[in-house]
């Protein structure tokens, strides 16, 4: 074991080197990006999907090495900020980006542990789904735009996760919502595609806006604190005031680690009543934009300002509109941007900005909600879905969903777990939804497949892994994902807000149960029983290698990912090991102000038995209703004076209608209101196509404002200073 | 003697005549005489201050006023040549092809 | 009598807008003597004077500050950088219009002659300092756009548009000119520095006449900055001009009255009750990115589009010139401020660095402006058929449909431009719009940075439709491929596509020798 | 009552009258004729403003220059059938009409507001004031600038006029 660890703590490279490279990492999508957009017509089909694939894959072994690398004792990245050394963190500073006045932003890299495992799951995953869309996009003429697009978005992708500033993360972050827009209009052919394409536009511009505001604010902030601020503030080790304003003026505030000496300074307080009062966050701010504000108040705000973004780019409650929709994009898309990588980007953003999260409990509660009312939403409504796709995409959301559970009760390394676990199967989901659609001329309605599994051996198998790990049973790494969830938020409980946990944590476990639902059902209609008499072809044909081939890596990847959730190491899950010094930050601010309470205890057996139970309850039943329950009733369209009498007269019929009566009905009626009023009416139709309208409309109206009649706009022009003198004149002539 | 701001009245006059006239007539070459008129209002507003103040800037002023009139008048009556050659007619509300 | 020496140093602020002059002439001479039946000489010629008068502006861009030809006009960093940007406009206008005429057998030396006119009265009155000067100035570059608005003459547009941008410039130059009649007759003098001592004074005694004179003159300003308002002959002249023309117009013309209305209000701005100035530039700010915006949604006509996208720019640059106008202490009862009318400035921001820092902004973003724009309307020169032009179909959005399977390069340019419109990180548009609304967050005009994010994300979604056009619609399969290939286009469009990334992700060199620039000017 | 008085209301009077008729009168011929008048009359009270430099700058390039241009352009263009009988009433016009109207009104209160005759000057001062010579020297001298500015804007006038007037390109 130590000769292991010494082995995984002693880079082949040296760090410092590494860090110098680290810009290769984003540099070989994009080259690859440029070579296929601009020379992919005359490169031909082969050496396209070759050069792609290949760029991804040289990043992916950078990568690697730095994964290794942030292992390294000798890794370290100096603060600008305080006189500090920040373990395991590889970074690269290239001196100033743009300033305005003294607001000066870098542009840099950095690696840490987290970055690193995304790094990872980005290149790794998205080299296998690269290797999949080379036969998948086989018969496509527009494969060069694809290949293209696809790898502008994996470097935008490495991008946000190795951004050192919020400024650089946004540029990832509109730049992978740009290639996602591209991409799920990649078959532009009817109006509704059209219209997809731009809700999810739509949606994520709200969000960024709202993340754009929190930045702003964000920074007026860290002014005023760099002007209100103590010597009091800054007495942690290697702190004091003018390290912190030099940090300032060098790398500018809206660096990670500004924010992270902003959050420790703004918490250590060493002699309370001692000589100079140190700023808390309790503190009214004194000038500037924001006076009279606490700066607890502003950070909730900017904490609020953030969640509305990452709904947008993540797909919470109420922006999730939008991915349903994204699923008219090719299905490699569907699994590498939306499901994968993109729309984990606002669990990334929250765990990046732990240790401002958990200054507020309002902000986290906040979180935690809106994350288990999307997961059970999205699950309810995944149960009347019909379109295979669109399950998966529900699906998608309700993984958020969870995942934001997580962020939100401040259990952020169980959400990466899910993260990473969520990354591999739901990809190996997505890409079996693929194979199955490529095998069965496109059909994606699971009512009129059926049997597939008899035909498509290897894409069943590997569906059936996926589709076991997300229910989440035992031995496979969904089970440990989820259940490191439910058990985090068990052991947690938010400061003044002590009803979030229970709540979420009861929430959490239904979604468990309609997850394994759903899931089930899917699987068994897809898979098991009879071919459907509906089916557009006749009989399924397996996909090639290249197809099954990242098929099978993924599906063994989510099992061995059950890696990270065992105990191995100082008696922690592995992954809660690995990411501690990302985190330490966060605990740091969690020990001094007490806004969150945690209570260690290892998971018991009941723990995981009870959470089993609950996987074999919900996949259980939908195996009953679906291979028992329903298909016996197949064809039993019998009069209705018949069928009641058989009704009285057969009792388990009597059972079964009750049955239905009593639960699937009123549940099939609850996913169907959901769907209709919440998605389709109130957020689509409301929010997004009547914000869409109006400004459309009133632009069109304006627009005949505009006769062309030269003597019309000098009117306007003469109305508009009579305006302005009359304005004049009662102003200054009257007394 | 008349108080200077009975010229300036005769001139916010003349201006707002000017205006009115480039807002209302329909033939492009009268509007443009309009225009002219607005700027004599602004000529007359300049000598009637230069005299209030005995300074003779309002006199340059003028003075400058009327040369670029002279090269408005160039090219703008060069441009009604060209309105009137591409579409044989004057009247500004025939002359918006371009609209919305 | 007493008469003034003016020394020979005095020229030479000056050189800039001689070297055009120079070179106008030499072109004019050109057609004279050198009647070759080949024009291919005249781009070149053009550009290399719009060289050289970029490169002397660029050398004298950090004198310091002083007053030439007896206060007349000035020679200071941030003239010479608004000339310059008047020479980036005008070099870029100059390589795609060779292309441009030459597809339409119309390649004179009158052309390139009346833009580098334009350009020198650009450049003067970017360094105009007394009322009268800037009026002959403002005549000299508007009646050489007038002119070249209607250089072509087929179809009905071009006059058509000549006039409308004629008739309503001489109607607004009247009103501009009635203003400052009345400026002269509170303050008994014309020029500038000398207005300044008075007007305090003058403000005290007739504050109807002095803020009426401001008001017709900031009308007069509106006009050539198209702010709503002032705005509705944007679409017409802009969709009628000569493509490259209308480069020049909503670059050049704009950063020139730009400059000159700063230079104005600043003067007058010092004696006044700080709140006009603030009140009227965040009112025509919020009108101007609103109503642009809004009205270039519904538009399928390319050209008219982005005639629309540049009122909307207007109104971001007018956010940069209300921040120029904020004062340390509060002034009293103004709605113009959101979240709270107190603390204005930012912490540890004096008055002169938060107005070093929106001018900064202001002519950065001026600077990104240009190299866009004129970018994005050289891919028009370039895709339009002249046959196309009576009918007005010349710039339909189906113009754009595949062009990224036939012309890659052009598809891709466009492209960043596009972006760039609409403020996509990492192009210099979003660099310039983060100086302007930063500036704005930080001078306490809060309202006006979230109107400025929320109206420039509705902006994104017409600027994609454009690429979305390129990229995922079909080429028309009967159409021949239309485009008129020259050096001159292909140089802009890499010249400017390449200048729109690299400042995008590297603006540090240029914001640093603005902001030099700026604290040089305003520090004084 | 003095001349100035009578000759100032007089001259007032019919540059308002003259003017009116330059909006009014149906025939372009009329309102260039018309406009003429005005700056005859004009000229008279720049004459009243001891502004004679000006006044005979105005006969002369004003009345004598421009409006031979105008008036050579209405007969090239032979224009000389009247506008049509019933003008157009549409939006523009009537806000225009109301806007020019409530813009006098403003404006007449703004300059209401300048107070007092004008300045009294010693003889020596009256003999040089508005005189060719006076304003020859500052014009050449101080106004060295917007002078050459005013050349480089013929200039260009002249090269436009000729560009756009001149035939197909």
């Amino acid at each position: 074991m130590n000769t292991l660890q010494e082995f995984f703590q002693t880079s082949p490279v040296p760090p410092n080197t590494l860090a110098q490279g680290l810009w290769w990492i984003i540099g070989l999508p994009l080259l690859g990006a440029f070579v296929c957009g601009v020379f992919g017509k005359k490169l031909g089909r082969a050496n396209v999907s070759l050069v792609a694939s290949a760029a991804v894959g040289g990043s992916l072994l950078i990568s690697l090495l730095a994964f290794w690398a942030v292992n390294d004792v000798r890794t370290a990245a100096t603060s600008a900020y305080a006189a500090l050394r920040t373990p395991y963190t590889l970074a690269v500073d290239s001196g100033t980006w743009f300033a305005v006045g003294d607001f000066r932003v870098n542009f840099g890299l950095q690696v840490d542990h987290l970055t690193a495992i995304l790094l990872l799951v980005i290149t790794g995953v998205g080299f296998l789904i690269h290797v999949y869309s080379a036969e998948y996009m086989s018969h496509d003429d527009g494969y060069w735009r694809y290949f293209a697009y696809l790898n502008l978005f994996v470097a935008m992708m490495l991008t946000l996760v190795m951004a050192d500033s919020l400024v650089l993360l946004f540029v990832g972050w509109e730049g992978v919502g740009l290639c996602s827009y591209l991409l799920i209009g990649f078959w532009y052919s009817d109006a509704a595609k059209a219209w997809a394409g731009r809700k999810a536009f739509i949606t994520n511009r709200i969000g960024d806006f709202a993340f754009l505001i929190a930045a702003f604010l964000l920074v007026t902030l860290v002014a005023a604190f760099e002007s209100q601020a103590t010597r009091a503030n800054f007495g942690f080790p290697g702190g004091s005031p003018t390290t912190f304003s030099r940090g300032l003026d060098a790398q500018g505030p809206l660096h990670f680690e500004a924010l992270k000496t902003f959050s420790r300074a703004l918490v250590t307080n060493p002699t309370p009543g001692g000589a100079v009062a140190a700023v808390t966050p309790d503190t009214p701010i004194a000038t500037g934009p924001l006076k009279d504000f606490t700066y607890g108040g502003v950070l909730t705000a900017v904490l609020l300002l953030f969640l509305l973004g990452a709904s947008g780019k993540s797909a919470q409650l109420p922006l999730y509109v939008w991915l349903p929709d994204a699923m008219a994009g090719p299905t490699p898309v569907s699994a590498l941007i939306h499901a994968a990588t993109m729309v984990t980007a606002g669990v990334y953003l929250f765990c990046r900005l732990n240790f401002l999260l958990v200054f507020s409990p309002v902000a986290m509660g906040t979180v935690a909600v809106v994350g288990a009312l999307t997961a059970l939403i999205a699950a309810l409504i995944a149960f009347a879905q019909d379109d295979i796709k669109k399950v998966l995409a529900y699906s998608t959301v309700s993984q958020l969903g969870l995942m934001f559970m997580a962020v939100g009760m401040g259990v952020f390394w169980a959400a990466i777990f899910h993260l990473v676990t969520h990354a591999f199967f739901k990809a190996c989901l997505f890409l079996g939804a693929g194979s199955v659609m490529h095998g069965n001329a496109d059909e994606t309605d699971i009512k009129r497949l059926g049997g597939v599994g008899r035909e498509m051996k290897w894409t069943a198998a590997t569906f059936g892994v996926a589709t076991l790990a997300i229910t989440g049973v035992l031995p496979l790494s969904g089970f440990f994902s989820k259940d490191a969830i439910l058990h985090g938020i068990h052991q947690t409980e938010l400061f003044g807000l002590p009803w979030v946990g229970p709540l979420v944590l009861r929430l959490g476990q239904l979604v468990a149960v309609c997850t394994a639902f759903y899931m089930t059902r899917l699987f068994v209609l897809t898979f098991w029983g009879e071919r459907s008499p509906e089916a557009r072809a006749a009989r399924a044909h397996e996909s090639g290698a290249t197809m099954v081939g990242p098929l099978v890596v993924l599906a063994v990847l989510s099992v061995v990912a059950l890696v990270y959730g065992l105990n191995l190491i100082n008696g922690q899950p592995v992954m809660e090991n690995f990411l501690g010094p990302v985190f330490e930050p966060a605990r740091r601010v969690v020990s001094a102000l007490g806004t969150v309470r945690v209570e260690h205890g290892p998971i018991g057996v009941g723990g995981y038995a009870q959470a089993w139970a609950l996987a074999l309850l919900g996949a259980g039943a939908a195996c009953f209703l679906y291979l028992r329950f329903y298909p016996t009733r197949a064809g039993q369209q019998a009069p209705a004076a018949v069928a009641a009498v058989r009704r009285f007269t057969q009792n388990k019929f009597y059972v079964d209608e009750l049955y239905e009566l009593l639960f699937i009905k009123p549940l099939k009626a609850l996913s169907f209101v959901l769907y209709k009023v919440v998605d389709a009416l109130l957020i689509d139709t409301v929010a997004v196509r009547g914000t869409a309208w109006v400004t459309t409309r009133v632009g069109a109206a304006l627009r005949y404002v505009q006769t062309g009649n030269a003597q019309a706009y000098a009117a306007v022009m003469a109305l508009a200073l009579v305006g302005g003198v009359a304005y004049v004149i009662v102003r200054f002539l009257t007394p | 003697m008349v108080p200077t701001s009975n010229y300036l009245l005769l001139a916010a006059a003349l201006f707002c005549m000017g205006m009115l006239g480039v807002l209302v007539r329909r033939n492009a070459l009268v509007v443009f005489m309009c225009v002219e008129l607005m700027l004599n209002a602004s000529n007359l507003t300049f000598l009637a201050f230069a005299r209030h103040r005995g300074d003779m800037t309002g006199h340059i002023s003028a003075f400058f006023v009327i040369a670029v009139a002279a090269a408005e008048a160039a090219i703008g009556l060069a441009i009604v040549i060209a309105v009137f050659r591409s579409r044989g007619t004057l009247n500004v509300d025939d002359i918006r092809t371009m609209r919305h | 009598m007493r008469v003034p020496s003016i020394p020979a140093a005095d020229f030479l602020p000056l050189v800039p807008a001689i070297i055009l002059l120079v070179g106008a002439c030499v072109l004019l001479m050109t057609e004279v003597f050198l009647r070759s039946p080949s024009r291919g000489y005249q781009a070149p010629l053009s550009l290399f004077f719009t060289g050289l008068a970029g490169a002397v502006s660029l050398s004298s861009a950090f004198e310091p500050a002083r007053p030439v030809f007896q206060g007349f006009a000035a020679q200071d960093p941030f003239s010479s950088a608004v000339t310059l940007v008047v020479c980036v406009a005008l070099g870029l206008a100059v390589l795609t219009s060779s292309g441009f005429l030459r597809s339409r057998n119309a390649e004179r030396g009158e052309f390139y002659a009346l833009m580098l006119f334009a350009a020198s009265g650009m450049s003067l009155l970017a360094m105009s300092t007394e009322l009268i000067t800037l009026f002959i100035n403002i005549e000299v570059l508007s009646v050489g756009t007038y002119a070249l608005t209607s250089y072509l003459r087929r179809g009905t547009r071009p006059a058509e548009a000549g006039f409308k941008y004629f008739i309503l410039g001489a109607f607004s130059s009247a009103i501009l000119l009635y203003g400052a009649a009345l400026l002269y007759g509170a303050t008994g003098s014309t020029k500038l520095s000398e207005m300044a001592v008075v007007l305090p004074a003058a403000l005290a005694a007739q504050p109807a006449l002095v803020y009426a004179g401001a008001l017709l003159v900031a009308g007069g300003f509106a006009f050539k900055v198209a702010a709503v308002p002032f705005h509705m002959w944007t679409p017409d002249v802009y969709e009628g001009a000569p493509t490259p023309v209308t480069a020049l117009m909503s670059a050049g013309v704009k950063a020139a009255a730009f400059a000159a209305m700063i230079r104005v209000f600043l003067v007058l701005g010092k004696g006044m009750d700080p709140s006009v100035p603030l009140a009227l530039f965040s009112g025509l700010a919020y009108l101007t990115m609103i109503v642009g915006n809004l009205l270039a949604l519904p538009q399928r006509n390319v050209k008219r589009m982005l005639a629309y996208s540049s009122i909307g720019h207007a109104g971001y640059l007018l956010v940069g010139v209300a921040a120029l106008f904020v004062t340390a202490e509060a002034p009293a009862g103004d709605g113009f401020r959101f979240f709270g009318a107190t603390p204005l400035l930012a912490p540890g921001l004096s008055e002169v660095a938060a107005r070093a820092d929106a001018l900064k902004g202001l002519l950065f973003y001026l600077l990104a402006y240009t190299v866009t724009t004129v970018g994005s309307f050289g891919v028009l020169a370039a895709l339009e058929r002249s046959e196309d032009e009576p009918k007005g179909t010349a710039w339909d959005l189906d113009r754009f449909a595949g062009l990224a399977q036939r012309r890659p390069g052009w598809a891709f340019a466009m492209a960043v431009f596009m972006l760039s419109l609409g403020g996509v990180p990492p192009t210099v548009g979003f660099m310039g719009k983060l100086l302007i609304f930063r500036s704005a967050v930080d001078t306490g005009l809060v309202g006006l940075a979230v109107v400025g994010v929320l109206t420039s994300a509705a902006a994104i979604y017409y600027y994609l439709r454009v690429v979305v056009a390129m990229y995922m619609r079909p080429a028309p399969e009967d159409e021949r491929i239309p485009v008129t290939l020259s050096w001159g286009t292909e140089l802009a469009l890499a010249l400017s596509a390449l200048a729109v990334v690299v400042l995008g992700i590297l603006p540090g060199t240029v914001t640093d020798w603005l902001q030099q620039a700026s604290t040089l000017w305003l520090g004084q | 009552m003095n001349a100035e008085v009578v000759l100032f209301y007089a001259f007032a009077v019919l540059a308002l009258l003259s003017a009116g008729m330059v909006i009014a009168s149906r025939s372009p011929i009329n309102s260039a004729l018309s406009l003429v008048a005005t700056f005859f009359f004009l000229a008279g009270t720049y004459v009243l403003l001891l502004a004679h430099t000006i006044a005979v700058l105005q006969v002369l390039v004003y009345a004598g220059a421009i409006m031979v241009l105008f008036l050579f352009v209405i007969m090239l263009l032979n224009l000389t059938e009247t506008e049509g009988e019933r003008a157009k009433v549409t939006f523009g016009r009537v806000a225009g009409a109301l806007a020019a109207v409530s813009l006098f009104a403003l404006l007449a209160l703004v300059v209401m507001g300048v107070k007092g005759a004008p300045t009294a000057m010693a003889t020596a001062e009256l003999a040089r004031f508005g005189t060719l010579a006076a304003l020859g020297q500052t014009l050449y001298t101080e106004w060295l600038l917007p002078f050459e500015a005013v050349s480089l804007l013929l200039l260009v006038a002249i090269v436009g006029a000729v560009v756009v007037a001149k035939a197909r390109i």
